[in-house]
């Protein structure tokens, strides 16, 4: 399937956001759609972050809608996210310190069906029986990110770059159809970058991709599609190539070409 | 013989119990009462104890069930009195208060543990039918607020009169006796316990900012020691100096007024008019001078007492009571069963104990003591009878105050 | 509107502030802490009324008012500054729950020791000032030279402390290092001395509101003298924000006052219902207490 | 000058740093390069007195650092900015760079004014609290509030992280530049290596606590086998 | 498992049995009643049976749970027959406070919220249970345990609503104040609560007669009024922890260590926080409910000041010495509090204070206080965390 010819997975449409006076998102619209891997990028104080934030319900906008038109929702709480198929992974890693790799992988599938409150005070076979599947599909998500040896171990006790592999696997957990990523790449060395991209370039397949970088030599590659916020403020998009040529992004955001 | 074993008793021991407040808000001043019932235990253990028997006492702390910091992890009143059960004891004796005794009358009842001399002027004691084993000692608060009221209307017949009490029966009891004798309050107000604790003798304030806009002339007090302390610190920085009249549970002089030394030249407790079902230090009677002895011959639990200290009320009042008990053992004889010991206490006349009337119970009265004299303070360490006239009367509505015919007699020989 | 009216509500509102002075002084005493070392003390009652206890000791070695009170300060100021070394040390960056623990359990310690050296008694602390109400026109006004004294001590302690934070260098030090005690010492700022010092300061400031407190006519030093006002101290400080001592100050006043009425209109017993519904309330409209800033999430 | 001779740090049994040797000259910036937990921060903390060695010295000009309290070192002039940027959220832009330049005892209004010119941003926002900053603001604030106490020695953990490549490179030319007006000596830790190495004037490559070279640092980036093995430069 | 195993591990269970059976028929002569001790043997063999089959615990980890805890209260049943009834009585106020504190272990250690309120949540259930008593006697005694426990529930949620947007200190204010005014609110409602003196149970709010006559012993009159409380204590605790460890070890309880250990993490798995704290307060407080409940049915009486906030910080000690966020922490909390007070007075005993001295009498609040002080700084997670510390220890240093 193209790009394009279908709904977006997510989309904000003239999107602004103030505090106290400031405009940190003024009027942005961009969308993602499965299969696509879309990059915000923009000099620091831009907005990406706050972007992602309304994206994910933390922050609501003063002006303006997020939809997630394929799931047919709106304006959605954090915890709802998770409901509508996105899947966001924090900056830094945002493990859960107190439990172990396994629960945190079991952790990103929270959703799944299992008989509420009441089957796991009484231990219904339903509670245990997705409790039991539920560790299984865990285990085996590690296995697919060649991780399974560190399921028992705790995020403290783990590298960097496998904490970060861990998130990821917690969000795919969820069967998600778009993946959120802040700042992925930083913390990693280059070995592990690349394997973190051959990572994300797989997953396009199945879902659609946004994420927040400052790492050019990161994203060029990985990308299809960029979006540069300034001040705010959508200032391009479109492919890596256009994007590079951009005098405005040049001078606001990369600086001269080396 | 095979006599069939009486629990808590044996050839050479009867061991009794009680629950007080040993720690915690309540405890100043009434951790003594059982000390001091102790102390005579111990002095008449000294001397051979009763027919060979040694009186083992033994007090649990139930803190009274108030609530602050000081009885962290002290099990309440049911769970002592479980214990207590389990050693086991032959009675508990003086165990304090109304509502924790109240808790476990039933417990003390389905044991068949008589449940004696509660330290406690409710009327909740005096239920023989349905608690043949519970027997209360001082006078109700109904009773000595009758008294009050015989005394506020022969003396001061044109006062305005005004009334505060806790909001237990302490207070409703004490009420309902000032009615009954002819004196109703132009404007009568309860406290509750649960707010002196947490907002400390401030919340007695309002209720006497209250009397003094009402121009009250007289103010009866049913309340504990504490609470008469907020009456009166109230009373003094609003200028406002009506005629006391206390009950004899707060009116203590020793452990009334405690925050105000050094601050007032005189102790804003002079002048009180109150009440005493026992001699007070004052007069010339032969127990003070044997209490005395008693608590002098006790350094391990009143340490740096002499005869120069001062006698409180609660070490009287637990003296009393020790003297009461070990009256009655001696009374029921050598043979010693529960049935035996309330048949005793049932049909028998105490008159040698220190209390001013004789202490008499029958089987369908288990109040106790039902009368003594008015009293007034004169300094903060005593009060003084006002007549000597020793009133009696009886907690029913109708029942008058007669002046009492029969008083106690001396010190019984055998603990002389 | 008619006259005993105006008496009263006069009345209420003067009897109210004394009160509450006295809830602001706890708040702020818990908000020092809070802010200086970001413990939450439960045992801003006890500690200085230990300290209170042995200072007073000297009456018996005939020491004037001022002497002993001068000597609790100074006592307060060791007891604040040797329970931050030996007690709450090991405590910090530990879990919220661990430094609560250990404060309530040396609350116990310390409640027990005292009434284990004094006796639960009451002990009459004398008064440099008359509690005898001033009349006007033959009705008492509700004002003392002691509440004079009460509530001029209280806000002369409240100033210092407020100036403490906003003005001074040390102010900023002191909050630096509980929020984030390893950056400031990359910084060159002392921690160590200065969580010391907030301790000491905290419990300082409680023992001016002991003794205020214990030298009036109703309650004299008991162990147990502070339990029902840090309750209420506690409540103001949460109403206003732990964050703020003017937060702490004004919402301690302003529940003093509130109950004041509430006792004069309802009965005492309800005071600390309607502090809790004063409390649930705030809350409800802000988590973080009235005059925290809000903080917004950083995800 | 720091003078790092034998250092040994651990954690249990984990042994973060072994024999560690290497001077860092006063007017250069040495860059500290590795893979993630090759000890980098480790080092920095131990210069710091953050974490106490098992064995070895540190010495600054001459006088010897270890066993020495965090603020005190902090008060000889070491600046460090830690990785995570730690600047205190609670606290807003000015009052994050006051206590920068208190125990410092420099001028504030004229350290105020030079860091505001420094990082335009951060004068604009000198009364917001640092948590509502940006992650690349913050880190601005976290060099501003070590460079206003004017350190003589500057321990930088990866300060580029979260910054824009524009931002960054001006970032580095600043480093260089102060680095050489003031004679700092700085140690520049960098995940990127390319760009610190562009930079620094010598480097040290650790690979799990060990050094495994040290040298002028255009030797460092011209040697293929490190490039490769070491800092995972693939070209 | 192999089927023959089990067939092996039946058949020899059943001769277990019918051996346990004689056994108790042969002591209970001396001793109680022989049926009783009969059935408590048999479940104690069956149990065993069951927890030794090989795989059990991870391949049916419910069964595991189930049969540890009915081994674990038929032990305790046996022992509190031989007991001196005293010791029956604080057996019976223990397990009565481990269920309080399995419920403030779930809340505090699994979810990350500080209550001091659990002395309200505990009186609301025994006050539920002596009104309900009061005004319907004929309701039979294990319903009105429930209904206490769905009014202990109702308040949690009444509470639990506006603390989920709390933090910290300001939840501890909040559940504080609550605690404090608890008492006076009971107060307010003097006519229904009794004011100062509080209740007692009418005599018709017994248990079904059969059920005090299995453990009756006619050996002395206080062992018939107190034993089957006992029992009833044991077996209602034993219930409630089977509950708390299936949910301690359920997805809802993995939710509550996520929103504990990163809360916005937390929300992007999809869990609510709002639901999962107001969860945990209910939790919390219901189990508080049925701990109260089964005190007012033990002491037959409820008075207001039991339930003031110095029991809340009993509570709290106990579960921090014995181990927050922890099932077995609850269990030794409880016999803490069971055995404290005659621990101390023993300890009075042997150094020859004296009892009504002031030091003695305030030695309770000097080691509890002591104990919590050294607990949070030298062992944060309790007895039970420095056990399974010292388990592990001592297990890797045998394995290699
Ligand atoms: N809660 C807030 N209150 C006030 N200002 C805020 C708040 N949150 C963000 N800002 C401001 O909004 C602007 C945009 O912030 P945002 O975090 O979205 O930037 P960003 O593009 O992610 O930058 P970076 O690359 O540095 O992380 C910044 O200038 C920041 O200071
Ligand atoms: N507090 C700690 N406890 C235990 N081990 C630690 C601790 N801090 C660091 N380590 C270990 O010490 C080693 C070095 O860590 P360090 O943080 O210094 O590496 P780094 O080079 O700075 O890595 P990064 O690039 O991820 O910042 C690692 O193996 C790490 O796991
Ligand atoms: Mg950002
Ligand atoms: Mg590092």
């Amino acid at each position: 399937m193209s790009p394009g010819t279908e709904l977006p997975l997510l989309a904000l449409e003239h999107v602004s956001v103030h505090f106290e006076g400031l405009r940190a998102l003024d009027d942005v619209s961009f969308d993602v759609s499965s299969g696509e891997i879309v990059g915000l990028i923009g000099p620091n104080g831009a907005g990406k972050t706050t972007a992602f934030n309304v994206a994910c319900g933390f922050v609501k906008p003063n002006e303006g809608h997020v939809h997630y038109p394929t799931a047919k929702k709106s304006n959605l709480r954090p915890n709802q996210l998770v409901h509508a198929g996105v899947a966001r992974t924090l900056q830094g890693v945002g493990l859960f310190p107190h439990c172990s790799v396994l629960e945190n992988v079991m952790a990103g599938g929270h959703l799944r069906p299992s008989g509420g409150f009441f089957a796991s005070f009484l231990s219904l076979p339903i509670e245990v029986r997705s409790e039991r599947a539920l560790r299984s599909d865990a285990l085996a998500m590690l296995e697919r990110l060649n991780i399974a040896d560190m399921a028992t171990r705790l995020p403290s006790a783990i590298p960097y770059g496998i904490a970060k592999k861990v998130s990821v696997a917690r969000a795919l957990m969820s069967e998600p159809t778009l993946l959120m990523l802040d700042e992925p790449a930083s913390g990693l060395d280059e070995a592990e970058l690349d394997d973190f991209a051959r990572l994300i370039v797989e997953l396009r397949s199945s879902m659609g991709v946004l994420l927040v970088e400052h790492d050019m030599e990161f994203v060029m590659p990985l990308v299809n599609r960029l979006v540069v916020l300034n001040f705010g403020q959508v200032i391009a998009s479109g492919s890596p190539s256009e994007v590079r040529e951009d005098e405005a992004v040049i001078e606001a955001y990369l600086g001269v070409a080396e | 013989a095979a006599v069939k074993k009486t629990p808590g008793v044996t050839a050479k021991q009867i061991t009794i119990g009680a629950t007080e407040p040993v720690t915690g808000i309540a405890s100043a001043g009434y951790n003594q009462v059982a000390k001091a019932a102790n102390a005579v235990f111990k002095y008449v253990n000294a001397r051979g104890g009763i027919y060979g028997r040694k009186i083992k006492y033994v007090i649990k702390d139930d803190c009274y069930g108030t609530p602050g910091f000081g009885c962290t992890g002290v099990p309440n009143t049911a769970t002592q009195t479980h214990s207590l059960l389990g050693l086991p004891v032959f009675a508990t004796v003086a165990s304090l208060g109304t509502p924790t005794q109240d808790t476990v009358r039933a417990l003390l009842k389905g044991d068949g543990v008589p449940q004696l001399f509660v330290a406690s002027g409710s009327l909740d004691w005096n239920n023989p039918h349905q608690y043949p084993g519970l027997f209360g000692w001082q006078p109700s608060y109904n009773e000595e607020s009758k008294i009050f009221a015989k005394y506020i209307k022969a003396t001061f017949p044109t006062a305005n009169v005004c009334f505060l009490g806790q909001g237990d029966d302490f207070g409703t009891d004490g009420l309902a006796g000032l009615i009954a004798g002819g004196v109703t309050p132009s404007d009568e107000q309860l406290y509750s316990v649960g707010a002196l604790v947490t907002s400390s003798g401030a919340s007695i304030a309002p209720y006497i900012q209250r009397f003094d806009t009402d121009k009250c002339t007289i103010v009866v007090l049913d309340s504990i020691p504490g609470a008469t302390d907020a009456a009166l610190g109230a009373a003094l920085q609003l200028g406002y100096s009506p005629q006391w009249v206390i009950s004899s549970v707060g009116s203590d002089p020793q452990t009334v007024d405690a925050p105000f030394v050094g601050k007032v030249p005189t102790d804003p407790e002079q002048g009180a008019i109150s009440f005493s079902y026992l001699p007070t230090t004052t007069t010339s009677s032969p127990w003070i001078p044997w209490i005395y002895k008693v608590i002098k011959a006790d350094p391990a639990d009143f340490p740096g007492f002499t005869s120069s200290s001062v006698l409180n009320g609660d070490i009287a009042y637990g003296a009393a009571i020790g003297v009461a008990f070990v009256e009655a053992l001696k009374a029921t004889g050598k043979n010693l069963t529960r049935a035996g010991f309330l048949h005793t206490l049932q049909t028998t006349v105490f008159s040698q104990t220190p209390s001013l009337v004789p202490l008499s119970y029958t089987n369908s009265n288990h109040q106790g003591l039902n009368g003594g004299y008015l009293t007034t303070v004169i300094s903060d360490a005593a009060q003084k009878p006002i007549t000597g006239t020793v009133y009696t009367t009886d907690s029913s509505t109708t029942g008058p105050v007669t002046v009492a015919k029969k008083l106690s007699a001396g010190i019984p020989a055998w603990i002389k | 509107m008619d006259a005993f009216l105006t008496s009263r509500i006069i009345a209420d509102v003067l009897g109210g502030l004394t009160n509450g002075v006295i809830y602001g002084m706890v708040a702020l005493s818990l908000v020092l802490i809070w802010r200086s070392t970001g413990v939450l003390n439960f045992a801003q009652g006890a500690m200085p009324m230990f300290a209170t206890y042995v200072g007073f000791a000297l009456l018996s070695y005939h020491f004037g008012y001022w002497a002993c009170a001068v000597a609790a300060l100074i006592v307060g100021l060791a007891v604040g500054g040797l329970t931050e070394r030996l007690v709450v040390r090991g405590l910090y960056g530990k879990p919220e729950i661990n430094p609560i623990v250990v404060m309530v359990g040396f609350l116990i310690v310390l409640e027990a020791v005292a009434a284990a050296i004094w006796s639960s008694f009451p002990r009459s602390l004398p008064s440099p000032f008359s509690s005898i109400d001033w009349q006007l026109g033959g009705h008492p006004v509700s004002l003392s030279p002691f509440t004079v004294y009460e509530i001029g001590a209280s806000i002369v302690v409240m100033l210092l402390v407020a100036a403490l934070f906003r003005f001074t260098n040390l102010g900023l030090q002191l909050r630096a290092s509980a929020l984030a005690p390893e950056v400031s010492r990359l910084l060159g700022v002392r921690v160590g001395r200065l969580l010391t010092l907030g301790w000491m300061l905290s419990t300082a400031v409680g023992v001016v509101t002991t003794i205020l407190v214990s030298s009036n006519f109703f309650t004299g030093l008991t162990p147990q003298v502070n339990d029902g006002i840090f309750a209420f101290g506690f409540i103001a400080a949460a109403v206003g924000g732990l964050e703020s001592p003017v937060g702490a100050i004004v919402a301690g006043v302003s529940l003093g006052i509130i109950l004041q009425f509430v006792q004069d209109y309802l009965n005492s017993n309800a005071q600390i219902i309607v502090a809790l519904v004063v409390l649930i309330v705030a809350l409800m409209v802000r988590p973080n207490g009235v005059f925290t800033k809000s903080s917004l999430r950083r995800v | 000058m720091i003078a790092i001779d034998n250092l040994s740090v651990s954690f249990g049994a984990v042994q973060a740093l072994r024999d560690v040797t290497f001077r860092a000259e006063t007017g250069q910036i040495t860059a500290v390069l590795g893979a993630n937990g090759a000890g980098k921060t480790t080092l920095l903390r131990t210069v710091s007195g953050l974490k106490e060695p098992k064995s070895g010295t540190i010495a600054m000009d001459g006088q010897a650092l270890v066993h020495r309290k965090t603020e005190d070192i902090a008060r000889m002039g070491v600046g460090h900015v830690p990785e995570g940027r730690g600047v205190i959220g609670e606290f807003t832009v000015e009052e994050n760079l006051r206590l920068g330049a208190m125990t410092a005892k420099v001028n504030l209004k004229s350290g105020l004014e030079e860091q505001y010119d420094q990082f335009p941003v951060l004068g604009e926002r000198r009364k917001q609290h640092a948590a509502k900053l940006s992650g690349g603001e913050r880190q601005m604030l976290a060099m501003a509030r070590a460079l206003i106490a004017k350190p003589s020695v500057l321990l930088l953990d990866e300060p580029s992280l979260g910054l824009a490549p524009l931002v960054t490179a001006q970032l580095m030319h600043t480093i260089r530049s102060l680095c050489e007006t003031n004679d700092l000596t700085v140690i520049l830790v960098e995940q990127n290596a390319s760009s610190a190495l562009r930079i620094a004037h010598r480097a040290v490559v650790l690979h799990v606590g060990h050094v495994v070279a040290n040298d002028e640092a255009s030797v460092v980036a011209g040697d293929e086998n490190l490039r490769q093995y070491y800092l995972g430069l693939v070209e | 498992m192999k089927i023959e195993v089990v067939r092996r591990r039946f058949a020899v269970s059943v001769a277990l049995i019918i051996i346990a059976t004689v056994v108790a028929f042969l002591i209970a002569p001396t001793t109680h009643n022989g049926v009783a001790i009969a059935i408590v043997l048999d479940v104690a063999v069956a149990c065993v049976a069951t927890l030794t089959l090989p795989g059990l615990r991870s391949s049916h980890p419910v069964v595991a749970r189930a049969a540890l805890s009915m081994l674990g209260v038929v032990v305790v049943l046996f022992v509190a027959f031989f007991l001196p009834s005293a010791s029956d009585f604080n057996l019976a106020t223990g397990a009565a406070m481990s269920i309080v504190l399995l419920g403030l272990s779930f809340l505090t250690g699994a979810s990350g919220q500080i209550s001091l309120g659990n002395s309200a949540f505990m009186g609301v259930g025994a006050f539920t249970m002596a009104i309900w008593a009061n005004h319907h006697a004929t309701t039979p005694i294990f319903i009105t345990l429930l209904i206490s426990v769905v009014a202990g529930a109702l308040v949690g949620l009444l509470l639990g609503m506006p603390a989920t947007r709390l933090r910290g200190p300001y939840l501890a204010g909040m559940t504080l104040a609550f605690a404090v005014a608890f008492t006076a609110i009971l107060g307010e409602f003097s006519s229904w609560t009794g004011g100062d003196s509080g209740l007692q149970l009418p005599s018709e709010a017994r248990p079904p007669h059969w059920l005090v006559s299995l453990f009756h012993s006619g050996a002395s009159p206080l062992t018939t009024s107190t034993l089957w409380l006992t029992e009833i204590s044991i077996v209602v605790a034993g219930v409630a922890f089977f509950f708390m460890a299936n949910l301690f070890a359920s997805r809802t309880g993995r939710a509550m260590r996520l929103i504990r250990d990163n809360d916005v993490a937390a929300e992007l798995v999809g869990i609510s926080l709002p639901r999962a704290r107001v969860i945990a307060f209910v939790v919390s407080s219901a189990y508080a409910a049925l701990g109260g409940a089964l005190w007012t049915l033990i002491d037959n009486s409820v008075s207001p000041p039991t339930y003031s906030f110095a029991l809340s910080v009993t509570i709290l000690s106990l579960i921090v010495i014995g181990g927050i966020g922890t099932i077995s922490g609850a269990l030794i909390g409880g016999i803490i509090y069971a055995y404290s007070t005659n621990v101390i007075s023993w300890i009075v005993n042997q150094t020859g204070l004296n009892p009504q001295g002031n030091f003695a009498s305030q030695l309770n609040g000097i080691i509890f206080g002591g104990l919590l002080i050294l607990t949070m700084l030298f062992a944060p997670l309790g007895i039970a965390g420095a056990v399974r510390h010292f388990w592990h220890r001592a297990r890797n240093r045998s394995s290699g």
